[in-house]
């Protein structure tokens, strides 16, 4: 049994060393570290789907996928068990910036590619950049920045500002205010986690606005919603994606039909791919991609793209390979600006029900090849 | 601002303070009849919202699901009280902490194991979901005063049951004197599930109700938790009165200190960091009204000694 | 004339509509014992604590070694110099005997800011500690849990506690409960010659030791002392006959 | 000898032991682990001065712990970035000293542990359990919604500071350093149990009526194993930050504080080295059960409520017997 066992493992050492040694698009190990439990777990599960249904029966691709409970420690912690004993190759997962802000710096510290499938904390898209981090999903600000320049176009003149007081928080409203060229009228800042936005409405009712644009993520903008379609005040919403994605409009229901956000990605999308995309995860996983899951799913096949190109060891022809972004996004057109965040355009969409589901569609434009502006500041 | 928004705005106050009440009035009596503190309090409220959103889904009517809401939150109390509770209450507080902080991981995890880790729909009826005019033009959400009057109801209902009945009378004597209950032929057993229940029942419904104009989610439970506790060691341990007067200044506290602060600073300073500095001081500004309390009343404003 | 060491002067003290101390004059002497007796629910314990700490009077001072102590807290009138046991024992009861000890020697000294050298090994502490065990006769039980103690070594424990403060005068609540009739003899034999070395307030229920030690004994009713005076002054007080022992009598 | 006197040998040793095996077998991260498992261990160290000595169930000791970490932070990150950290009529430079920095949080957090406690000590039992909560909380929101320094992003540190003669990104020396300060002050508090003030303290927890009539405050000397207690355990917070390079609120949050006691109570209250039997048992858990369900929280929490209803006394307790006096 036991000289059974240690052959056994001889082989699949020999077999692991052959891979290696095929040297070009080699055998590539993937760490995920995502959120899987604990209140945000619908993210990092759709990120993880995403990703695994792009990597499915692709044997080059080993991925191991931990769980870090949203807690920064955790997954610095990880991130120092998959470099250190699992020796992984490539780190990607991540959800949320401030753990981003914890792993990211000491993983490129140490010589490995991290992709960020979510994340994009303006510190590591300039000052902080590295060659070895990738951006596959957006700068924070850009879904703002956006919507900042469709109000403009679209003729709003008024706004009312919201987010929680916490750094994503006052960045998104920041990015909102650097494109926006109208009024803002008000502006408040709530506690993280808060529930009742009741006094929030109050004043957005006392306010002359036309249009409140906020940003409340998870059940915050599930919350500030429902409570807004009970407050019978009538004046335009507006945000980024993430209060209204499809993970968070079938809790929010009717409330949140006729809401604007904006997007790089919508299931409704034209592109090529994107159909497929959409009909193979709701084949796989029984439920609606959302954008989260449309971020794996890129990540992933960004990853695929460059082990066609280059070996993961030779980290200057792999970090070529990945700034080539040589793969079908479902977003459509997508590449790289030189501090390795994304050149993208950027919808507006609209809260609509087909059917029984509330879901997005693809209103416009609003913004084209759009860009972050932290990129000067990224000396690479 | 307006008188009118600020007397909105002390509305939107007394409503979370009378959810809050709610919550604390469970949490308040379990403490005082069985001297326990159920951090597990907030499961509760979560298994409430769920049920009820749950029911809503099937059956699509809001009544059922606050039947429901009830029914599996005093369910889920009777059992936990059976299988775990009753082993804690001649335990010290710290056993009491961790014990039902291990009911908490298991009660969150096990319903995102039933439910799935997204929020779940809950929405108010259709008849509630505009606002109401109130006179002097407020225009007020009418769910929101349907809660205010619901819970004003149950707090009355509530002082009535201790101060009338029976039940009421066994877990007044229960407060003062444990062992005499036991003397006087109660089924001390007995006596504590049910009020174990019945707190449970409280928590159930307060989640349903909030459940319905917030996310059901795993892990809504946990920040009410603590606001409620922060409630009834503002107005005593084991006071009735206590969590209803303490309920209210949390819930204006924490309501006008949001609007306020930020406007107060900005009297004085540049808008951006008046609203920085203002919503920093609003989201600690329960706390310093609880060590406030506390410094000057340190069983708070209705306790015993 | 000797001054009193510890002089209690009008102290009134009320719970709501209860005056459980209504006027409370008395003295402790040099060297006497002075046994303070009543019936149950008088407000003994309530004296106690006003004369010891932990009860603030309403009105009236309480004056030790003339000092004004009533605004002092028990912590402070047991560094000047009073010594106090409990009715009912008030000891660490997962500690050894003679941890208890020492920690009264360790109270005397003052010396505890020390966070490194083992307690037990400071030879002056133990010796103390044990020197006042070995006087109540618990020296066989230094290493014994306090919790393992029967109520009447507790009690031993209490006053050998006390001793090791060295006090200047002692407030004991009834030292003799719970000690059985040959223990109480030997704990009477042990407050008579104890009041050399610093006088006794003495609260008690055992009348036989009471009277059989008690320079003077005062009468507590609801609050009030009706009497105080030799052993035989208050046999022969009508007011006490009918008030206290008159009970007694017709029983 | 004591069972719990081999017991606690075999956990002291098991840290190092473990420490060598992971060096000698090349798994640089399961050094990472221990050291993660022994600042837990210092930590709740700190924490069980004041809980199992002295009886002050404190759900408020994360506040000292951040206040350890953000030391630390502040400090790298002005020094990280050379801007100075006061600069008006006195200038102030950051450092990366870990003996200095490690000065600033045992300073910082006993002087918030001194205001804290001096307020909190006015109350007792669920009181004090609820008040330490709170200001616990008031630091929580405060460091997130306060922007200078990162806010709920926290402050990465690139490097991990230096200690004279170390490297400190080398797993081994870092574990080495930690568990030379985690040895140190088991040693100290294993002392202070027995000194004049661990009598004392102990005393008043059982009895502080006992302690006043021999003429000592329990006040005071709650007071001071407050202060002792939330030095150290700002002390971990420190090394925590240093060991992830990284500092955030959350180092602040409710649940932090929470997971202390359960070191505490997993390992045995009130004995010497029961939160270093305890952190062992929670980070191994965590190591084993996180890979085998996404739900694995309800094993952690099914095994903590076994633990408090059937094995009293925690892991040693159970397995070294009740607790004997000492001496």
């Amino acid at each position: 049994m036991k000289i059974k066992s240690l052959v056994a493992a001889a082989c699949m050492a020999l077999a692991g060393t052959a891979a290696l040694a095929d040297g070009h698009g080699g055998k590539v190990k993937v760490g995920m570290i995502t959120t899987l439990s604990g209140g945000g777990a619908g993210l990092g599960i759709d990120v993880r789907d995403g990703f695994l249904l792009a990597a499915k029966g692709n044997d080059m691709l080993d991925i191991v996928v931990e769980d870090d409970q949203q807690k920064p420690d955790i997954a610095v912690q990880l991130a120092d068990k998959m470099i250190q004993s699992e020796k992984v190759d490539v780190l990607t997962g991540i959800i949320w910036s401030n753990l981003a802000m914890a792993v990211v710096p000491s993983v490129t510290a140490q010589g490995k590619f991290y992709l960020s499938p979510n994340a994009g904390p303006s510190a590591l898209a300039g000052k902080g950049c590295s060659p070895l981090y990738f951006n596959v999903a957006w700068q924070n600000d850009a879904f703002y920045e956006a919507g900042g320049l469709w109000a403009n176009e679209n003729g709003i003149g008024k706004v009312f500002l919201m987010a929680p007081n916490y750094p994503a928080g006052i960045d998104g409203m920041t990015g909102f205010k650097r494109t926006f060229e109208g009024e803002v009228v008000g502006e408040v800042y709530t506690k993280l986690g808060q529930t009742d936005y009741a006094a929030e409405i109050a004043q957005i009712r006392a306010s002359d606005a036309d249009t409140v644009y906020f940003f409340l993520p998870g059940g915050m903008g599930i919350s500030f919603m429902k409570q807004w379609a009970g407050s019978g005040v009538e004046k335009n919403v507006m945000g980024p994606a993430f209060s209204f994605d499809q993970g968070i409009l079938g809790a929010i229901g009717d409330a949140a039909l006729g809401v604007k956000n904006t997007a790089h990605w919508s299931k409704d999308l034209d592109v090529p791919g994107n159909a497929d995309f959409v009909k193979a995860f709701q084949d796989e996983y029984g439920r609606l991609p959302s954008l989260y899951a449309a971020q794996g799913y890129d990540t992933a096949l960004l990853l695929i793209s460059a082990m066609g190109k280059a070996d993961v060891k030779d980290t200057a022809a792999f970090q070529a390979a990945l700034e080539e972004a040589d793969f079908q996004s479902v977003r459509g057109k997508f590449s790289f600006a030189a501090n390795h965040h994304p050149i993208q355009d950027i919808y507006m969409r609209e809260v609509v029900k087909e059917g029984d589901v509330v879901t997005n569609q693809i209103i416009g434009v609003a913004a084209t090849d759009h860009t972050d502006v932290y990129g000067a500041d990224c000396k690479m | 601002m307006t008188p009118i928004l600020l007397i909105e705005q002390v509305l939107n106050g007394l409503q979370s303070g009378i959810m809050l009440f709610l919550m604390a009035a469970g949490l308040t009596l379990i403490f005082g009849v069985m001297g326990l503190i159920n951090l597990a309090h907030g499961s509760l409220y979560m298994i409430g919202a769920f049920a009820a959103a749950a029911v809503a889904g099937w059956t699509g009517s809001f009544t059922l699901a606050l039947a429901a809401a009830l029914a599996a939150a005093a369910l889920a109390g009777c059992i936990i009280e059976m299988v775990v509770i009753r082993r804690l209450y001649d335990r010290d507080h710290l056993d009491q902490v961790l014990a039902t902080f291990a009911l908490i991981l298991i009660f969150s995890e096990g319903t995102r194991w039933l439910f799935g880790s997204f929020p779940l729909y809950l929405d108010v009826p259709a008849a509630l979901s505009g606002p109401v005019r109130l006179p002097g033009g407020i225009l007020y959400p009418s769910y929101r005063l349907l809660i205010i009057v619901i819970g004003l109801l149950i707090a009355f209902g509530l002082f009535q049951l201790i101060a009338r009945t029976r039940i009421g009378i066994q877990i007044r004597a229960g407060e003062s004197d444990r062992e005499m209950i036991g003397a006087l032929g109660v089924d001390i057993s007995r006596l504590y599930t049910i009020v174990f229940a019945l707190g449970a029942a409280l928590a159930g419904l307060a989640g349903a109700l909030v459940g319905a104009i917030q996310s059901v989610q795993v892990g809504m439970g946990e920040p009410v938790l603590i606001l409620a506790f922060v409630v009834i060691v503002i107005g005593g341990i084991g006071s009735i009165k206590g969590a209803l007067v303490g309920a209210l200044l949390v819930g204006l506290t924490d309501t006008l200190g949001g609007v306020l602060l930020p406007l107060l600073f900005g009297l004085f300073m540049d808008p951006s960091s008046a609203t920085t500095i203002g919503s920093a001081l609003a989201s600690m500004s329960i706390y310093i009204l609880m060590a406030l309390v506390l410094l000057f009343r340190p069983t708070g404003l209705y306790g015993r000694a | 004339m000797t001054e009193p060491l510890l002089h209690v002067d009008g102290l009134y003290k009320a719970f709501g509509a209860l005056q459980a101390t209504d006027g409370v004059t008395l003295t402790l002497m040099p060297g006497e014992i002075h046994a303070l007796i009543g019936p149950n629910g008088a407000g003994k314990s309530t004296l106690i604590k006003q004369i010891a700490g932990g009860v603030t009077p309403d009105a009236g001072r309480v004056w030790f070694k003339g000092q004004d102590v009533t605004a002092l807290s028990t912590q402070a009138r047991a560094q000047a110099g009073l010594g106090r046991t409990f009715q009912i024992s008030s000891l660490a009861m997962e500690a050894t005997v003679l941890q208890n000890a020492v920690l009264g020697a360790l109270g005397r000294a003052g010396s505890v800011w020390r966070f490194l050298r083992p307690v037990m090994r400071d030879a002056a502490l133990v010796a103390q500690a044990q020197a006042a065990l070995e006087r109540v006769g618990l020296a066989d039980h230094a290493a014994t849990r306090t919790a393992e103690l029967s109520h009447g070594q507790r009690r031993l424990l209490e006053v050998a506690v006390a001793l090791t403060l060295k006090p200047h005068a002692f407030v004991m609540d009834e030292p003799m409960a719970g000690l059985g009739a040959s223990g109480s003899k030997r704990m009477t034999t042990f407050l008579d010659g104890l009041r050399r070395e610093a006088p006794i307030l003495l609260v008690e229920h055992d009348m036989d030791a009471v009277f059989a030690l008690a320079d003077r004994i005062s009468v507590l009713v609801y609050g009030k002392i009706i009497a105080t005076g030799t052993a035989d002054e208050i046999r022969a007080d009508p007011l006490v006959r009918t008030a206290y022992l008159g009970e007694e009598d017709v029983a | 000898m004591r069972r719990e006197t081999i017991l606690n040998a075999v956990l002291y040793l098991a840290m190092p032991v473990a420490a060598a095996l992971a060096f000698a077998m090349d798994e640089p991260f399961l050094i990472t682990l221990i050291t993660r498992a022994a600042i837990f261990a210092l930590a709740a160290v700190g924490l069980n001065l004041a809980l199992g000595l002295g009886g002050l169930v404190s759900l408020g000791h994360a506040a000292f712990f951040g206040i350890g970490g953000y030391a630390m932070g502040i400090l790298a990150h002005h020094a990280q970035t050379y801007s100075p950290m006061i600069d008006s009529w006195i200038v102030i430079e950051g450092t990366k000293s870990m003996p200095v920095i490690w000065l600033v949080a045992v300073v910082t957090s006993a002087l918030a542990a001194l205001a804290i406690g001096a307020l909190s000590l006015r109350t007792s039992g669920v009181y004090f359990i609820m008040i330490t909560l709170a200001f616990g909380q008031m630091f929580y929101y405060f460091a997130i919604s306060w922007p200078a320094y990162g806010g709920e992003d926290g402050l990465s540190i690139y490097v991990r500071n230096s200690f004279p003669g170390l490297n400190t990104l080398d797993p081994m020396q870092f574990f080495v350093l930690v568990f030379v300060i985690l040895s140190a002050v088991l040693w100290w508090m294993g002392r202070l149990a027995r000194a004049p003030f661990g009598l004392a303290l102990s005393a008043a927890r059982q009895n502080a009526e006992r302690v006043e009539t021999v003429g000592l405050g329990p006040f005071r000397l709650r007071l001071v194993a407050f202060v002792i207690s939330g030095a150290v355990t700002g002390l971990a917070g420190a090394l925590f930050a240093d060991l992830n390079r990284f500092v955030s609120p959350t180092m602040f949050s409710w649940q932090m504080s929470g997971e202390f006691i359960v070191f505490i109570v997993l390992g045995g209250v009130g004995r010497l080295f029961g939160p270093v039997a305890g952190a062992m048992l929670f980070v191994l858990l965590e190591y084993l059960l996180s890979p085998l369900s996404e739900f694995w929280l309800i094993y952690v929490g099914a095994i903590l409520l076994l633990v408090v209803l059937f094995a009293r006394g925690g892991l040693i307790g159970s397995l070294a017997g009740r607790e004997v006096a000492h001496d």
